[in-house]
């Protein structure tokens, strides 16, 4: 046995080799626009949370009364905001919590769509219905303005409540997608081979059903991503962002509706203005070449 | 009479309105709750304005009234822009609307009966003029017979009369309700639907009336009546608490002033034309276009010449547009002022009166003093607002110039006293965790509220805690973020436990007497501070003695100084109001500055299209 | 058909009735009742109580949400503690304002996504297919609000050929016709911002879609039996892609619905959104209630309609 | 008490429909069948699709709803209680039809194997390891694919993972449905056998669902046959061979390919005489709806749909 024990470690590299993400991998490899923009997204993320570590928060949203509005210099390296803050420092700390946000909110309405669409899709039938009229239901509301009451209502203000309400309106169309898959899958014998084994429902759901969804999984949390990085900044520009303590690229983006400082101070917003941009790209970039390998008539590699 | 607690605080808020600081979100909109009555304005110094070096500027360099001489062509339009970045609200009428944007539109089409002088007091030049009876305490008024409202009718004694039934009536659900309304006899009577007459309201004639009151004070002949007479021929037919929503205050709204509505896109803008009728003479222009002008795009519109005059110019953009080729910046000092509030405990209802609170957090004047010796408002002032703010001293602001005093040594900046002021009374650290508890040995975390609105919010309640951290006080942002503008002072009104300390605004009546704001018996006592020496002086500013100005002087410098010694408050910032004109107006004043000699019949401009920047 | 939707009707029914629940929950939520706005520090406390109390503010919720929502059904939305008027009246005023704007906005977007989309799908991989892809692929990046404010920035400002607020000019008689261009002048800029970037999605869908048709078998059949290029074009797949976008035309609304919180906002343009959002700001809770209920509703009947429109288009639908 | 009995078995599926989704109507997948089978023994269940036999089937080991009727083992009813149908689970198995959608392809042999050990039996990682690659040897597979995934195997092979997987828990009663009509002609006979064998090495019960009469003579010890959810007929494979007496399964029996050239002209005769008398006698052995009729007993082991009173 203990032959075979050896073996496993070292055949599971060879035969992963197959598997579905496996497949993303490669597309991704073949793709040279993904494949730069995964590392310029992930070197992006590693920078911020790196140098973010180093910086001090206090010491950024210090209010100088003597640095209002510099311009870019050695010593604020681009410039400061109308309370004397260093920009550069709450572009990187702003970037950090952007993008925190967008995981955080991706990761969650990860969970709860995926659980939801495959408790939904898996049981089908009377709870199925019932699943699809709560998920309708949460998909008529007008998110965006529950999200601004909800942001309104709250009374302490975080980046944890703030994931928490996006959350709530976000995770339905994952949902809607998980479900239709499992709906498919669910008829396979594989999954009627399972439950004939005794393996409980829960268990066919998460070990079995759950892994045939992953690179779909992926593909879509990828996409929503560049979405949620969006919105934040989206909300704190009609003035229900952050408080100016835990700058976000929205906050410094929010800047700009002052007319003075959209034309005469760009380098409050310029940068998170183009970070955005990039950041959506990039994270784009990759989650349209994963698509395109779930999708083998588009397959690339 | 004398009924005390409730009358005493109509009183009280006589001359008061309350200030909104930046209440509309956007750029220090600054919308005041109340009437506007404004102060005077010393401005010998016609200098042009001239920038600093450093790029800090002086209201010492700015005037009131546009400059222009040229000679005034006949007819042209001008437009007005109302800087607002909502929608004003449309209720157009001084008996029914809430907000001062409301005002702006009001003011060029109608214009109360009375009008003032510089020293705030009723002058006889107005629509009306009076007649005094001290012994009765009451006054007579009569109206000009040439005082119409637009559609011919004259305006009648039954007319003014009719505001007071209808604004004092328990069905009127609006908020002109005021000290000016209620001290008349038989009022609060009225309102309580115990009565259906006002006994303090006498028609004489058509165009007389008489106006008795419960009691006189050197505060009613400054802005102390309520001279907003609403044409009962309209609304007379119209069941009260449908007025405010009614055509006739919304859709055609009606006045006696210089221009007439001609057509309103709510909440957009209004089109006059001129009033030829007007009592005061037919206006110079044919007529004025008033439109919403958000604050962020303010400085284009008047560089464009889309605009000729606005309601109010961000002092933050003013640095950027002070060379303005094509505009005349005209300034006023305020009649207001920042402060922070102590809160020393809370409203008793019951009793109508404050109920300070001796083991309240802020109960020790000595963090009060040291809190003020640790903030620099000078330098807020100069990097923030480039010197159109300023630092405060008393509680009296210096557009009331003869009543502030400025001989008054207030605290300034210096740390190094605070510090100690903080040692000697035993605020010290014990803990040794970098902030100081307090005497007890307690730690001492002190919740500060602030409101967001103005540009500037934001980074000036982080400095102000800033600057107390560096004495070693420990201060939070209630909720760790800005607190908007109808939920703070719901808050504060309520005595919410979770605030100690507050930044706050109050705009200053005509009138300087300050019992509204820190008598014993008034609500916006928001601090709930009361003391004995207080309230003497409050008294001796309203008595009968107080009708001699130099008395009453003393009585509010001395009043001014014991603020500065008890602090309840300490004032931050006063500030300047600035108003840019197209270089093609002519006679144009700012209107919050009283008494001058300029009305908007005479407005005019020197050619039909607006001078525009050069490139 | 008439069966169809007669049950798809019988969803949205409970959906809005939870809906106008979920709202009255919020609204208790919200600071401050309809009293707020009007007490008087000067009037009675015993006075305030008793009109809590004739306005049945004390009542249990499930009493108060019954009285609130037959009025709601009356039509009376209550009243705005700020603007002291009917929340159904404002509302009224700002309604059409909005519904001008999502209107030109939706023509707009059309107008650009289906050129677009059909030569991008029909050339594709050509170079007008790449700048087409180019523009959805950056519009698609760009936010709308920062958008909108560079294009307010270049044409209503430094141009100035489009009015930088308003939703008309001041002076002019409803109903003539200089009104009307006035209206649309100031129409113009907010809903080109906002279709510019809507569309993206739009003409990408459109593209895979005549892309995906281009290789179905009865598109094949028909070339090989000699229909001209541009007859399979405009008759085959142009109306075969065109179905599946006119049923996403439902989804567009709820789009349109936070689109028009931004752009009325930064256009300053008097409509439901901008209301809204100053509703909020100033916690006058009545008026951001009814446009959260009626933003909902909207958002109800269009999904409602593009349903049935899926339907019409696609009888599979029905079965399900 | 047999080892397995159905007793009237009915499964029927809702047809929804109308404005509030009721239930309009049922399909009768299963409509009242009965059976036994001795331990030990091959029972085949034949049809065509629709039939309704792989519904009974799934019916039995718990995958299919039952309507009504009863499904005893080993003298416990399965219908009665979920309980006593989740202690029984581990003795009856199933062999599913396509052994490309029944191995889950994310997983690896050694997991899919283990599946039903891990559900069952508390067993350290080494005597799990030790049982996969036993059931692998024992189905003709070598260790070293225990780290395979199922993609990597050819059909037959992968059939034969998924008997190792049935066999894994030792059952008494395995389901085979239509095992190996996915598969390549050459590798039928192959696993048809290797079924055999191990039936013989573990006393295995195979009820044999199958529409391919030929596989079912050669593996079945009883047959009963299907028609739009009800039996037609059923017997021992002698009986429903030779002497196949209901119209359905004379047809069924005559389209069986007889390789044996000389037997192809009797053949040819028998299959024109079946045709001919389907032709005249088709209602006399449904009745009005096309269905069979309740069946009667022939023989002590032989039993035919007629009407009543037929012969």
């Amino acid at each position: 046995m203990e032959a075979i024990k050896l073996d496993i470690k070292k055949e599971k590299k060879a035969h992963k080799s197959q598997t579905g993400l496996s497949i993303l991998w490669r597309e991704i490899i073949h793709d040279k626009l993904a494949l730069i923009s995964l590392i310029f997204f992930i070197g992006i993320t590693v920078t911020v949370f790196v140098i973010s570590l180093v910086l001090d928060l206090d010491e950024i949203v210090r209010v100088d009364l003597f640095a209002i509005h510099e311009p870019p210099s050695r010593t604020f390296w681009l410039g400061t905001d109308y309370g004397g803050r260093d920009i550069f420092g709450q572009l990187i700390i702003g970037t950090r919590n952007s993008l925190l946000i967008g995981f955080i909110v991706t990761i969650l309405t990860g969970v709860i769509g995926v659980t939801f669409g495959l408790i939904s899709g898996y049981f089908a039938g009377h709870l199925d219905n019932v699943m699809m009229r709560i998920l309708e239901f949460f998909n008529i509301l007008p998110f965006l303005m529950l999200v601004i009451v909800f942001v309104a209502l709250v009374p302490k203000y975080s980046t944890v409540s703030f994931s928490l309400i996006m959350t709530a309106f976000l995770w339905m169309e994952i949902a809607r997608i998980i479900r239709a898959k499992a709906l498919q899958e669910r008829e396979l014998d594989y999954i009627q081979a399972s439950k004939t084994l005794g393996t409980p429902n829960w268990k066919i759901m998460f070990g079995h059903v759950l892994p045939n969804l992953s690179s779909l999984i992926i593909v879509i949390l990828t996409l929503n991503l560049a979405a949620n990085i969006g919105l934040e900044s989206g909300l704190s520009f009609l003035g229900f962002g952050f408080p100016e303590d835990t700058p976000s690229l929205g906050t410094l983006l929010s800047y700009a509706r002052n007319p003075q400082t959209l034309q005469d101070r760009w380098w409050i917003w310029l940068p998170a203005a183009i970070l955005i941009f990039l950041l959506m790209l990039s994270v784009r970039n990759v989650g349209e070449a994963l698509k395109r390998a779930t999708d083998p008539r588009q397959r690339r590699g | 009479m004398k009924k005390f607690s409730l009358t005493k605080l109509l009183l009280a808020m006589m001359f008061i309105f309350l200030f909104v600081l930046g209440g509309c979100g956007g750029n220090d909109a600054e919308e005041t709750q109340g009437e506007e009555d404004p102060q005077v304005e010393d401005s010998e110094g016609k200098v042009d304005e001239e920038v600093d070096d450093d790029g800090i500027y002086s209201i010492d360099d700015f005037d009131p009234i546009a400059s222009n001489q040229g000679e005034i062509i006949d007819g042209g339009t001008i437009t007005f822009g109302l800087v607002l970045d909502t929608a004003f609200e449309g209720a157009l009428n001084y008996n029914f609307y809430t907000g001062n944007p409301d005002v702006q539109v009001i003011r060029w089409f109608n214009e109360p009966m009375l009008s003032i002088d510089e020293d705030f007091n009723y002058t006889q030049d107005g629509a009306a003029t009076f007649e005094v009876d001290e012994e009765e305490g009451s006054i007579t008024f009569t109206i000009r017979d040439n005082v119409n409202w637009h559609d011919g009718e004259p305006v009648t004694a039954e007319d003014w009369a009719y505001a007071y039934e209808v604004v004092g009536h328990p069905d009127y659900d609006g908020t002109r309700y005021s000290q000016q309304l209620s001290s008349v006899e038989g009022m609060p009577a009225y309102k309580a639907g115990e009565t259906d007459t006002i006994t303090g309201i006498e028609i004489i004639d058509e165009k007389t009336i008489k106006l008795t009151y419960e009691q006189f004070t050197p505060s009613l002949l400054s802005s102390g009546v309520w001279a907003y007479p609403l044409p009962k021929h309209i609304f007379e037919d119209i069941p009260i608490e449908d007025m405010p929503a009614s055509d006739a205050v919304r859709v055609n709204p009606i006045g006696y002033g210089p221009f007439k509505v001609e057509s309103i896109v709510p909440g957009e803008s209004v089109t006059f034309v001129k009033n030829e009728d007007y009592w005061r003479g037919e206006p110079n222009l044919d007529g004025v276009t008033l439109r919403v002008i958000n604050p962020t795009v303010v400085a284009q519109a008047l560089q464009s010449g889309e605009v000729d005059i606005v309601s109010s110019f961000p002092a933050d953009q003013y640095p950027d547009h002070a060379d303005m080729s094509n505009v005349e910046f005209l300034g006023a000092i305020d009649n207001a002022y920042t402060y922070i509030g102590f809160k020393f405990g809370k409203w008793d209802a019951d009793a109508g009166e404050v109920a300070p609170d001796p083991d309240a957090k802020m109960a020790d004047v000595n963090l009060r003093r040291a809190m003020w010796y640790a903030v620099d408002n000078n330098a807020i002032g100069e990097r923030f607002y480039n010197g159109l703010r300023w630092n405060a001293t008393t509680l009296i602001p210096p557009s009331h110039k003869n009543y502030h005093d400025d001989s008054i040594e207030a605290p300034t900046y210096d740390p190094a006293e605070a510090e100690r002021i903080l040692d000697e009374a035993g605020y010290i650290d014990v803990n040794g965790d970098g902030y100081r508890e307090d005497p007890d040995g307690n730690e001492l975390v002190i919740n500060f509220a602030s409101m967001s609105g103005g540009d500037i919010a934001e980074p000036l309640a982080n400095y102000y805690i800033q600057s107390w951290d560096q004495v070693g006080l420990k201060v939070e942002l209630v909720d760790g973020r800005l607190v908007e503008f109808n939920t703070f002072y719901d808050r504060i009104e309520n005595d919410d436990p979770d605030i100690d300390i507050y930044q706050g605004a109050w705009g200053v009546g005509s009138d300087v007497d300050p019992s509204g704001l820190y008598g014993r018996n008034a609500v916006f006592n928001y601090t709930r501070f009361a003391s004995e020496e207080n309230d003497k002086l409050i008294a001796d500013g309203l008595s009968k003695e107080a009708f001699d100005v130099s008395y009453r002087q003393e009585v509010y410098k001395e009043w001014q100084e014991l603020m500065v010694e008890q602090i309840p408050v300490f004032p931050t910032l006063y500030r300047a109001i600035l108003v840019p004109v197209n270089n093609r107006v002519v006679n144009y004043a700012i209107p919050e500055v009283p008494g001058i000699d300029i009305h908007r019949h005479e407005l005019g401009v020197t050619q039909e299209e607006p001078f525009v920047a050069g490139e | 058909m008439w069966k169809f939707i007669v049950r798809r009707l019988m969803i949205a029914l409970p959906q809005i009735a939870l809906l106008s629940l979920i709202v009255f929950i919020i609204a208790l939520m919200m600071p401050g009742d309809a009293l707020t706005g009007l007490v008087d520090p000067t009037l009675d406390p015993a006075a305030i109580a008793a009109q809590r109390e004739r306005l049945g503010l004390n009542n249990p919720w499930y009493v108060q949400y019954g009285d609130w929502i037959s009025g709601v059904i009356r039509g009376d939305l209550g009243q705005s503690f700020r603007y002291k008027m009917d929340v159904t009246e404002l509302i009224g005023s700002r309604l059409v304002n909005t519904f001008w704007l999502s209107l030109l906005t939706t023509v707009i977007t059309y107008l650009i996504a289906l050129p677009l989309g059909i030569i991008s799908g029909r050339y594709h991989d050509s170079l007008r297919d790449q700048v087409i892809t180019g523009y959805t692929y950056f519009g698609f990046a760009t936010p709308l609000f920062i958008f909108a404010l560079v294009m307010l920035w270049i044409f209503g400002f430094n141009t100035g050929w489009f009015p930088t607020g308003g939703s008309v000019a001041p002076g002019l008689t409803p109903g003539t016709w200089a009104y009307v261009l006035s209206k649309i002048h100031h129409l113009l800029l907010p809903a080109l911002s906002m279709a510019l970037i809507t569309t993206v999605s739009t003409v990408q869908y459109l593209r895979s879609e005549i892309i995906d048709t281009k290789q179905k078998d009865f598109i094949i059949t028909a070339r090989s039996k000699g229909a001209s290029e541009s007859r399979v074009y405009n008759y085959h797949i142009f109306r075969n892609s065109l179905l599946p976008i006119s049923a996403l035309f439902g989804s567009d609304i709820a789009k349109l619905i936070s689109g028009t919180i931004f752009v009325e906002s930064i256009y300053s343009y008097p409509g439901m959104g901008q209301l809204f959002v100053e509703s909020i700001l100033q916690r006058d809770s009545s008026v951001a209630i009814a446009l959260v209920l009626l933003f909902g509703i909207a958002n109800i009947l269009g999904t409602l309609i593009s349903d049935v429109i899926l339907s019409l288009v696609d009888p599979r639908i029905r079965i399900k | 008490m047999s080892f397995l009995e159905v007793k009237d078995l009915q499964v029927h599926f809702p047809i929804r429909g109308g404005l509030l989704n009721r239930k309009l109507d049922v399909i009768r997948a299963v409509d009242g069948v009965s059976f036994r089978i001795e331990q030990g023994k091959t029972y085949g269940l034949v049809g065509e699709s629709g039939s309704g036999k792989t519904t009974t089937g799934r019916a039995i080991i718990g995958l299919n709803t039952i309507t009504s009727g009863q499904v005893i083992f080993e003298g416990n009813d399965l219908t009665e209680n979920k309980n006593k149908r989740l202690d029984v689970r581990k003795d009856i198995q199933m062999i599913f039809q396509d052994p490309y959608s029944s191995l889950n392809p994310k997983k690896r042999v050694l997991d899919i194997v283990a599946e039903p050990l891990r559900n069952y039996e508390r067993l350290s990682r080494n005597e799990l390891l030790e049982r996969v690659v036993d059931l692998l040897e024992k189905v003709g597979l070598t260790a070293e694919s225990i780290l395979k995934y199922p993609h990597e195997f050819s059909g037959g092979q992968r059939q034969r993972i998924g008997i190792a997987r049935a066999i894994a828990l030792k059952p008494k009663l395995i389901i085979a449905d239509e095992p190996v009509s996915a598969l390549d002609v050459s590798v039928q006979a192959q696993v048809l056998n290797f079924m055999k064998d191990i039936q013989k090495d573990l006393n295995l019960t195979y009820l044999f669902i199958s529409h391919d009469l030929g596989i079912v003579k050669h593996m079945c010890d009883e047959i009963g046959i299907m028609y739009k959810g009800r039996y037609v007929e059923a017997g021992t494979t002698e009986d429903i061979f030779n002497k196949p007496q209901h119209i359905y399964t004379k047809r069924l029996v005559a389209a069986i390919p007889d390789i044996d050239p000389r037997n192809r002209e009797k053949q040819k005769q028998f299959r024109a005489e079946v045709q001919a008398e389907y032709q005249h006698s088709f209602d006399y052995y449904f009745n009005k709806e096309g269905l069979a009729y309740p069946l009667q007993s022939i023989s002590a082991t032989h039993w035919v749909a007629m009407p009543e009173g037929g012969s």
